[in-house]
């Protein structure tokens, strides 16, 4: 461990906004581009689903 | 002309211009070939005069003299020095004995004023620029030493 | 002229690659690709951000802030590397005729932006604290925000055809435009910039610590498997879309 | 009918055409004058200031005019039939492409290469810089024009084309912008313009060798 604990990690050496806003920056993209992958693939599914209803 | 002889000279024209936009980049990759010059180059006479270009070296240690916002300082690439003179903000990365990049025009009295200039702050990197400038003049020194102990 | 598939399957039937040219072929294929990402991902994010969060030293110069290139390089080198893949795959489909080609370069595309989005928005909070400002008309940084404006041309331009067919090959052909332009546009910033930029520390990296370099690499792979599987998926979504007409795909859905 | 009396033909239609409709060519020049007048009430109108925003706006006024005038490359021939016409001859379609570019050059270029001197002036600028200018937006209207239209090609038959013609284009023109406006800004500074003037002129002619063919390549693809 090279932290001496874990609000020192969390501090970054003063610099937590910039390491934390730029990780934070790519969790959130990442969820939103997971979602965005989900809602396409059921709404895809969903149209097959109707189409196979029709005759 | 058929067609197909159409679309041939229509390649081949496409082609001539093509060189020709080639040869366009030649000419002006060339013109700013020399755009950067070590101090060592500038002793002997080879920087442009009335022209600006580029100079990279070292800042020497103890050199920097700040006057308001007039600032001097000598670049050396450890062979020979060249004075500087600047108006305005340094980097704050600008530290003597590191890396720097100064862009300008030679005066007469061989004062390089400087209109930009861009430091490099780390201990292992310089500019490429400046790098090379720095191991260019390790090199020419070496070859003398040889040659003196001959 | 455009060839259709079925005559291009003929012409080159025997080779293997032209089985899995065939979105119902590859359906599955790229199933078992998305699936060994995901966990390919996951493992080595998880390996790479320990080592560059608990192994790695702090940089002498930056402080702790550099940690903050774990992320901002790979982000930087995706959204390079999957604007040429796409370009590569639309190139095949111009060439080739085949609808997968078309499908991989829109199932690469938004993910390439959101690549670019991230190497903006982190090398920003990186240039705050170590040059002293969130934004300079940087050569790199300037490129990538070019960069990202040429996705975003692409995306719209595939979306804004109704004919599924003519925004495949629309777009191919401005990814093709822009791929061919990408060095000169490179080329001219980097020029514009040595000319008129003031004073200031351009980025570079010095010679790494290897410990470092070890934890950039391992996130470098972290991000390749993500967005292999994150094309792979949206790749897999729109063969679901388009083959919706046909038996395998009612088949697949219960 | 001979190569060159296919092309020709186009081109002179297009001036017959710039002849008859004064809004062609008045069009992009008002919104360049526009743009140019507007600027100094913004930024202030101490001449040390507009000397050096001058080039920089008389330049992207000069681009943005062009870019108005994309969408008259070939959507009014998509219209009213005369697009299938092209596209049934019996020539090379990137030929045809490059004779109505050329003439939509001369017919929206010559004004603004006209309006930017005059402007360089209202800027305070020097004869030098504006001479440079008028020869930089020469440069420029043209290579706008051909990487133009193969966006205005692709999107003949989409919706929302205007605006979508402008993000495709905006990172194309980044080259002609930055080197025509160097080139002036360089004599501004009085060094040697040669670099950029020639890395300009480069372009253009990159895009003279290659969009025609894009172009028509697009073309075919949007109105198949």
């Amino acid at each position: 461990m090279i932290w001496e604990s874990w609000s020192a990690f969390w501090d970054m050496g003063g610099r937590g906004f910039f390491v934390w806003g730029s990780y934070g920056a790519l969790l959130i993209a990442i969820v939103a581009e997971l979602m965005a992958l989900r809602s396409a693939r059921k709404k895809a599914l969903e149209s097959v689903v109707e189409l196979k209803r029709l005759p | 002309m058929t067609l197909k002889q159409k679309r041939l000279a229509l390649i081949l024209g496409g082609l001539v211009i093509l060189a020709a936009a080639t040869a366009l980049v030649l000419t002006a990759l060339k013109d700013n070939l020399a755009f950067f010059f070590t101090p060592t180059q500038i002793k002997a006479n080879e920087a442009p005069m009335n022209r600006t270009f580029r100079i990279g070296g070292m800042v020497e240690t103890g050199s920097v003299k700040r006057d308001g916002v007039n600032v001097t300082f000598k670049v050396t690439d450890t062979a020979q020095v060249v004075s500087v003179a600047y108006t305005g903000i340094l980097p704050d990365l600008f530290r003597e004995g590191k890396g720097v990049v100064a862009q300008g025009k030679l005066d007469a009295g061989g004062v390089f004023r400087a209109k930009e200039v861009l430091a490099k702050h780390d201990e292992n990197y310089m500019p490429p620029e400046a790098a090379s400038a720095v191991e260019q003049a390790n090199k020419a020194r070496a070859a003398a030493e040889k040659t003196l102990k001959y | 002229m455009a060839r259709t598939e079925q005559q291009s399957n003929d012409r080159f039937q025997g080779r293997w690659f032209w089985r899995y040219a065939s979105p119902a072929a590859f359906y599955p294929v790229a199933g078992r690709i998305e699936k060994l990402s995901w966990a390919l991902a996951a493992i080595l994010a998880i390996v790479g951000l320990y080592i560059g969060f608990f192994r790695a030293p702090t940089d002498a110069q930056q402080g702790e802030v550099y940690r903050v290139i774990y992320i901002h390089v790979p982000a930087a080198w995706m959204a390079m590397i999957i604007y040429l893949a796409m370009a590569f795959w639309a190139a095949t489909g111009l060439v080739l005729g085949t609808r997968l080609s078309f499908m991989m370069s829109h199932a690469l595309a938004p993910t390439g932006a959101i690549m670019a989005v991230i190497a903006l928005w982190t090398g920003a909070l990186w240039g705050r604290p170590t040059w002293g400002t969130y934004w300079v008309w940087d050569a790199r940084l300037t490129s990538t925000l070019i960069l990202f404006f040429l996705y975003v041309g692409y995306i719209a331009l595939a979306a804004a055809f109704d004919d599924k067919k003519k925004g495949d090959r629309a777009s191919a052909l401005i990814a093709l435009v822009g791929a061919v332009n990408v060095p000169i546009i490179y080329f001219s910033v980097n020029w514009w910039n040595t000319l008129h930029q003031g004073s200031s520390v351009r980025p570079g990296s010095s010679s790494m610590a290897s410990i470092m370099l070890t934890a950039m690499l391992i996130m470098t792979f972290a991000f390749w498997a993500y967005c292999v599987a994150a094309a792979m998926h949206r790749l897999r979504t729109q063969i679901i879309e388009r083959e919706a007409e046909t038996k395998w795909v009612k088949e697949l859905v219960k | 009918m001979s190569l060159r009396l296919a092309s020709t033909a186009v081109a002179r239609r297009e001036f017959q055409l710039f002849a008859r409709r004064k809004s062609d060519w008045a069009n992009p020049l008002m919104f360049f004058v526009i743009v140019c007048s507007l600027f100094p009430f913004a930024v202030g109108s101490e001449s040390e200031r507009l000397r050096l925003i001058g080039v920089g706006v008389i330049f992207v006024g000069a681009l943005l005019a062009t870019l108005l005038t994309l969408p008259r490359l070939f959507d009014e021939d998509a219209r009213d039939g005369s697009l299938d016409l092209l596209l049934s001859s019996n020539e090379p379609l990137a030929m045809l492409i490059l004779a109505r570019v050329a003439a939509l050059s001369f017919g929206i270029g010559a004004p603004l290469i006209l309006a930017a001197p005059l402007f360089s002036f209202l800027y305070a600028l020097p004869a030098d810089v504006a001479l440079m200018l008028a020869l930089g937006v020469a440069i420029a209207v043209p290579t706008l024009l051909l990487v133009g239209a193969i966006a205005a090609a692709l999107l003949v038959s989409a919706r929302g084309g205007a605006i979508l013609t402008a993000v495709l284009v905006l990172p194309l023109t980044i080259p002609t912008l930055i080197f025509g406006a160097g080139a002036a800004l360089k004599v501004l500074f009085g060094e040697s313009p040669v670099a950029e003037l020639s890395l300009q002129a480069a372009y253009l002619l990159f895009a003279l060798a290659l969009s025609p063919l894009a172009a028509s390549a697009a073309l075919k693809i949007s109105t198949d």
